[in-house]
């Protein structure tokens, strides 16, 4: 998040940004459900050069008893940076950011999952991020809402996410690394399609009403077309052809 | 049994706003009274106690010659943090910050980090080795709801109010130039705005019953400009596109009372 | 702790102390009881240039509950400093100085307040170093007892808390923290006027025994002094008009 | 319960051994398949993507300048962990190490280390102010038994494909010298083979079932020239010594045979 | 269960008290034997064995460069703690220290730090860059009651054996001179004495059975010329000021005692 | 395990050793069994310059009692090194080193202890380095055995333990510290004589296949000597006549 001027050429003249993409081009994104053998769901994720798995289990017994609730199941989700899969060496303590990020996908997931389906237990979600480029929390949110449905878990909709963002005065899809150190503004948001719900928002970066609110179109808009590959994904598991 | 009670405040929360009404008498869009001392801990470099409702919060900043970051090398240093003090509410647990507060924590810093209201520029001692080091500290003493909003006005009045020294750069080391003190240099004043949202209800500056009714939340902050800069959404609920459209109108209309406030406590002092 | 040289003028030839101090004159003290609203009982002071606030919960259940004694109420205290109460920003976490003042404070109180009136419970007290001069214990103390008594904790007396010391082999009341850097002894003392107990009692420095006499005999004085503004303050808030 | 149904499966297994077979069909001193994916993470300076039968670890190597150790001002810096990851086995908790993982990647690290795998007096910036740190930090993320050999073999191909770049002493400080990449440099290739003891029977390689009825179990890493560099017994049992002159040479063996398929993905890449 | 056990200990203590008596026949103001065995750790850079009746422990003393404080750049560095290891007492727990030992490390620290024993303005390599740290480590490795006096006459014992190693400047680092130790410089022997109250007696030394039925304790410390140094009051009661009084003649005259026989082992060694 | 260099001389012309001892000699062992009060079972011993203390507790409860096992009893161990016990004063808190060391030792301990002789209970050895030589974990093994036999646990046979090594391309008995720095290897080895089995065994170096096998006979032939010192110090202590 450190310095926002624009010290690169992030949008050119003919509104191409620095890696190639048009303003409303999302990154190759990739999405596998399954592949882990003791999970009980997973899903492997590569989202521009994000490499993230994510394992499910569950639901299952709450140790210790006392955090269990009689009512309803209770969703746990912690998001983890391997090592090496950031630019310096990561210490491997937990650091306040990937707290902060383990609840703001938690309470991104839970009104898709329907814990009052099994009180009393527990659904583990371990996110670990291989290889980290901008956007890992869209990317491990996506990845997240794939191996729940593989876990079988029963969910209302499926969360799909996607950053919006501003370089060069422009709104955008999909903020990479560059664009969000040298960038303007960056705008994770998860959402699920069906029911129209917008359950991860952040905001970083200075925008204006106007652009604010077509930050927020355009995030929509980016989120539908992950969904998509999200439901591929589940297909290709349980009914195509893989190879 | 608590949660019997819980269940019962919420339905009544809830029925009252299906009338339009809050329980404490409010408009929807309506905060809460806001209080600013100015310089409450007058050995601080500057500091503030801000009393939102109920809720009490104050706010310390030290000042002090720090080393870079790396790779940021011109900037100084400004970190902005929150605790909940045990004496605040009787549920607090001491020990390390759980979850909430680390967001809390971080949320708050990353209002103001993110509005440039401090210029970072200007908090260089000597470039690569030697930065000033702004610290806001806030700590919750008294606890009815919205910490968000009242320990981002704590330490954004704090900092309005804050004098830095000087120091020169002389055999390798910073050196206090005495009795050169100036303010922190201020670039905006950036206002967070923290919305709840219960049933279909959008609520400002929810207390402590109503926090604990809240489907959902989102904390928007907006600068002098009446730009939007720092968002978080929290809770286990989501938000429609309109929700969080009207959502960032609210924020800055709201946003902009609260900053003559702050300014008119900075003049106070 | 650190030297204790005499760098300074810490008395004049007319026994007038660094802050302009008689030898015999403790520091501006301000009690204020209540305060706070979540608290069961509460209590403000300024001590000098010290500002602390004390918040007391209880009796109420212990957790863990093994904590619990059958026989008798526990108590617990927390003593605690902010990050910028000092002069250099503090280090969030608890320092072992803090963890030692709190035992003090707590077997300082222990011996006035009447525990074996409410078996299986705690009282908590949560002492929190606004801005910090010298003597922070000794207000604190001070605070803590009114806290107690402001929250209806049954009391067979309140303690009274300052300092003895000696500067320029002068002994001294009330320590400030000048003289507690650079002077040559700091004697915090805790009493409880009504039964004649000293409950806190330390030092730091060299004495002659007859000093030490001297510094216990005018350490009770002192106490003596900070239990009427301990009852003032109690009256103030329960019989008298505060405006 | 649990203990009832490890103890009928250790009954089969031993049932089986008695009879000279394993589980899973395999010869006592036979290895699970092994396949190593070169370069898994691209953005790290070396990395390997290793699955032995269905456990599966990925190693990511970091290289960074470093300071050296106290009285190793001539030697670069070699650390590597291993960590289990909560996604790979049910049982796995989260927080610190506890005393079987940070075993786990004790032996694996010192398995390298003591082969003198990575030449570390190559990897000197300027002596006693700044030398090469290279970081493995192995993951696993399925379990099935073996990590330490899984571990080991990770961290071996992630080495063996590892670029470092090259700094440069430049005003007391290292300087990143552009697009001089070179190979770490390596002087041989460790092997680490664990084998289980269970009732009288050595097994090579154990898998998951295997691994939890073990009585007690070694490591031995021998290097390409068949000598034996590193050893590590565990397990609630001993071995006599005709034992352990057998899983002597079995380990020089088998690790032949490993070896050449870490050259293999070596060149693959 | 164990309170009622102890409940009778305290009862039987209490009663031979109001006869004059101690559980283990002596007087209220006489301490138990004292035997210190210096040089104990050789390769320290001093130590000590104590054992005050049977409570024993063992101080080593380890000297070496260290950055002074902030401020205190003429100094030298002092630094006395204490750890009850597990197998003194079927009670004790391993794991970080309780408030307990914190108290017990300080009031054995600052003791020895107000005496101004050590002549840490000796202690300086470089001023503001470089000083030697002189740690004293105390472990308890049996637990008979009185751990204050028995590691406060440790730490003494250690110290007054110590050697120091001479460090030059050069380079910008502290070297070696190898050959040139000499003596810790010491300017006093100061010397704790702790005494509990049980009802209203006092009693000097108490035992662990002693220890456990104390209603409040006093460590008084006091140094060579007879002066008193340093003082912590414990426990749950209050003294009265005749009380305080009386404890500070008799720590005066038992110290005086207890120095010749520190004095002794220091001649001794 | 820094450099292993040959730097030193550790083995001249007549196969003498840097410290005066042949190749297949011990250094000085000195075992005294007993020693501790408050201890169930104790040990001390002397290993060349090592100085080492252990203290054994049970069979007693355990505590979380979700740790006891109902069909056996735990045997738990404890490594801890003194600060002052080492070069550098050393740092409090448990290293990784002491955590491995410790395990290491527990199950070299645990076929040497019948723990099914007391279910439900734990039997605690804690092993303190006041001074390090070369060679603490196999000095530690050996004066644990004592403490527990001392403590009149049921054993099946007493673990003694013993190092070989290779300095100057020759097996040798019992490195010491310099031979360990600056050797070509370390073999720690633990060993039952009546039962024959090893249960403890590391190596750090690089061993021919033929040294490895020197090495294990050497060790074994080692450990076969530490186990008459054991005998004789619980004889000692038990039958002897000790001044």
């Amino acid at each position: 998040m450190g310095g926002r001027e624009a010290t690169m050429v992030l949008l050119d003249e003919n509104g191409i940004r620095c890696d190639g993409r048009k303003v409303d081009e999302p990154r190759r994104i990739m999405i596998r459900a399954g592949g882990l053998k003791n999970a009980d769901g997973s899903a492997y994720i590569e989202f521009g050069d994000n490499k993230i798995l994510v394992g499910v289990f569950g639901p299952r017994d709450v140790h210790p008893k006392h955090m269990a609730n009689t009512d309803t199941g209770i969703l746990r989700v912690r998001y983890h940076m391997e090592p090496f899969s950031v630019g310096e060496r990561k210490n491997p303590a937990p650091s306040r950011r990937e707290i902060e990020i383990s609840k703001v996908i938690k309470e991104a997931l839970e009104p898709a999952v329907m814990l009052d389906k099994f009180p009393r237990t527990a659904v583990d979600v371990f996110i670990e991020v291989l290889q980290a480029d901008g956007g890992t929390r869209c990317a491990a949110l996506t990845a997240a809402s794939v191996a729940l449905a593989d876990a079988g878990i029963p969910m209302r909709d499926m969360v799909a996410a996607i950053a919006a963002g501003k370089v060069a005065d422009t709104v955008i899809l999909d903020v990479n690394n560059e664009e969000d150190q040298a960038g303007q503004a960056d705008m994770p948001m998860g959402y699920m399609p069906n029911i129209g719900k917008i359950t991860l928002l952040q905001l970083d970066g200075v925008l204006t009403p106007e652009e604010y609110k077509k930050c927020i179109e355009v995030g929509i808009d980016g989120c539908k077309k992950v969904y998509e590959l999200q439901k591929q994904a589940l297909n290709d598991k349980y009914f195509g052809n893989r190879d | 049994m608590a949660n019997i009670i819980d269940e019962l405040k919420k339905n009544q929360i809830l029925e009252l706003l299906d009338q339009g009404k809050r329980i404490d008498g409010r408009n929807l869009d309506q905060t809460r009274e806001l209080s600013i001392e100015i310089n409450a801990i007058p050995k601080a470099n500057g500091s503030a106690r801000v009393r939102l409702g109920d809720t009490e919060v104050i706010c310390g900043v030290k000042i002090q010659p720090d080393r870079p970051f790396p790779d940021m090398g011109d900037k100084g240093i400004f970190i902005c943090t929150a605790e909940l003090l045990p004496l605040s509410d009787p549920s607090v647990e001491t020990g390390p910050p759980g979850p909430d507060v680390i967001e809390l924590a971080r949320v708050v810093d990353r209002g103001i980090r993110e509005s440039h209201m401090v210029d970072l520029s200007q908090l260089v001692i000597e470039k690569d080795k030697s930065v000033v080091g702004v610290f806001a500290d806030n700590v919750a003493v008294d606890y009815d709801g919205n910490l968000f909003d009242a320990c981002s006005y704590a330490a954004t009045a704090a900092l309005l109010s804050s004098k830095t020294p000087k120091w020169n750069w002389t055999d390798d080391a910073p050196v206090l130039a005495e009795g050169e003190e100036s303010a922190v240099p201020i670039t905006t004043i950036p206002v967070s705005v923290t919305m709840g949202k219960i049933g279909n209800h959008i609520i400002v500056d929810p207390n402590a019953d109503e926090w604990a009714s809240m489907d959902a939340r989102i904390t928007i902050t907006s600068d002098s400009d009446g730009n939007i800069c720092a968002l978080q959404k929290g809770g286990v609920d989501g938000f429609t596109q309109e929700e969080i459209f009207k959502c960032g109108e609210i924020s800055v209309r709201i946003g902009a009372q609260i900053r003559e406030k702050l300014k008119e406590a900075q003049k106070g002092a």
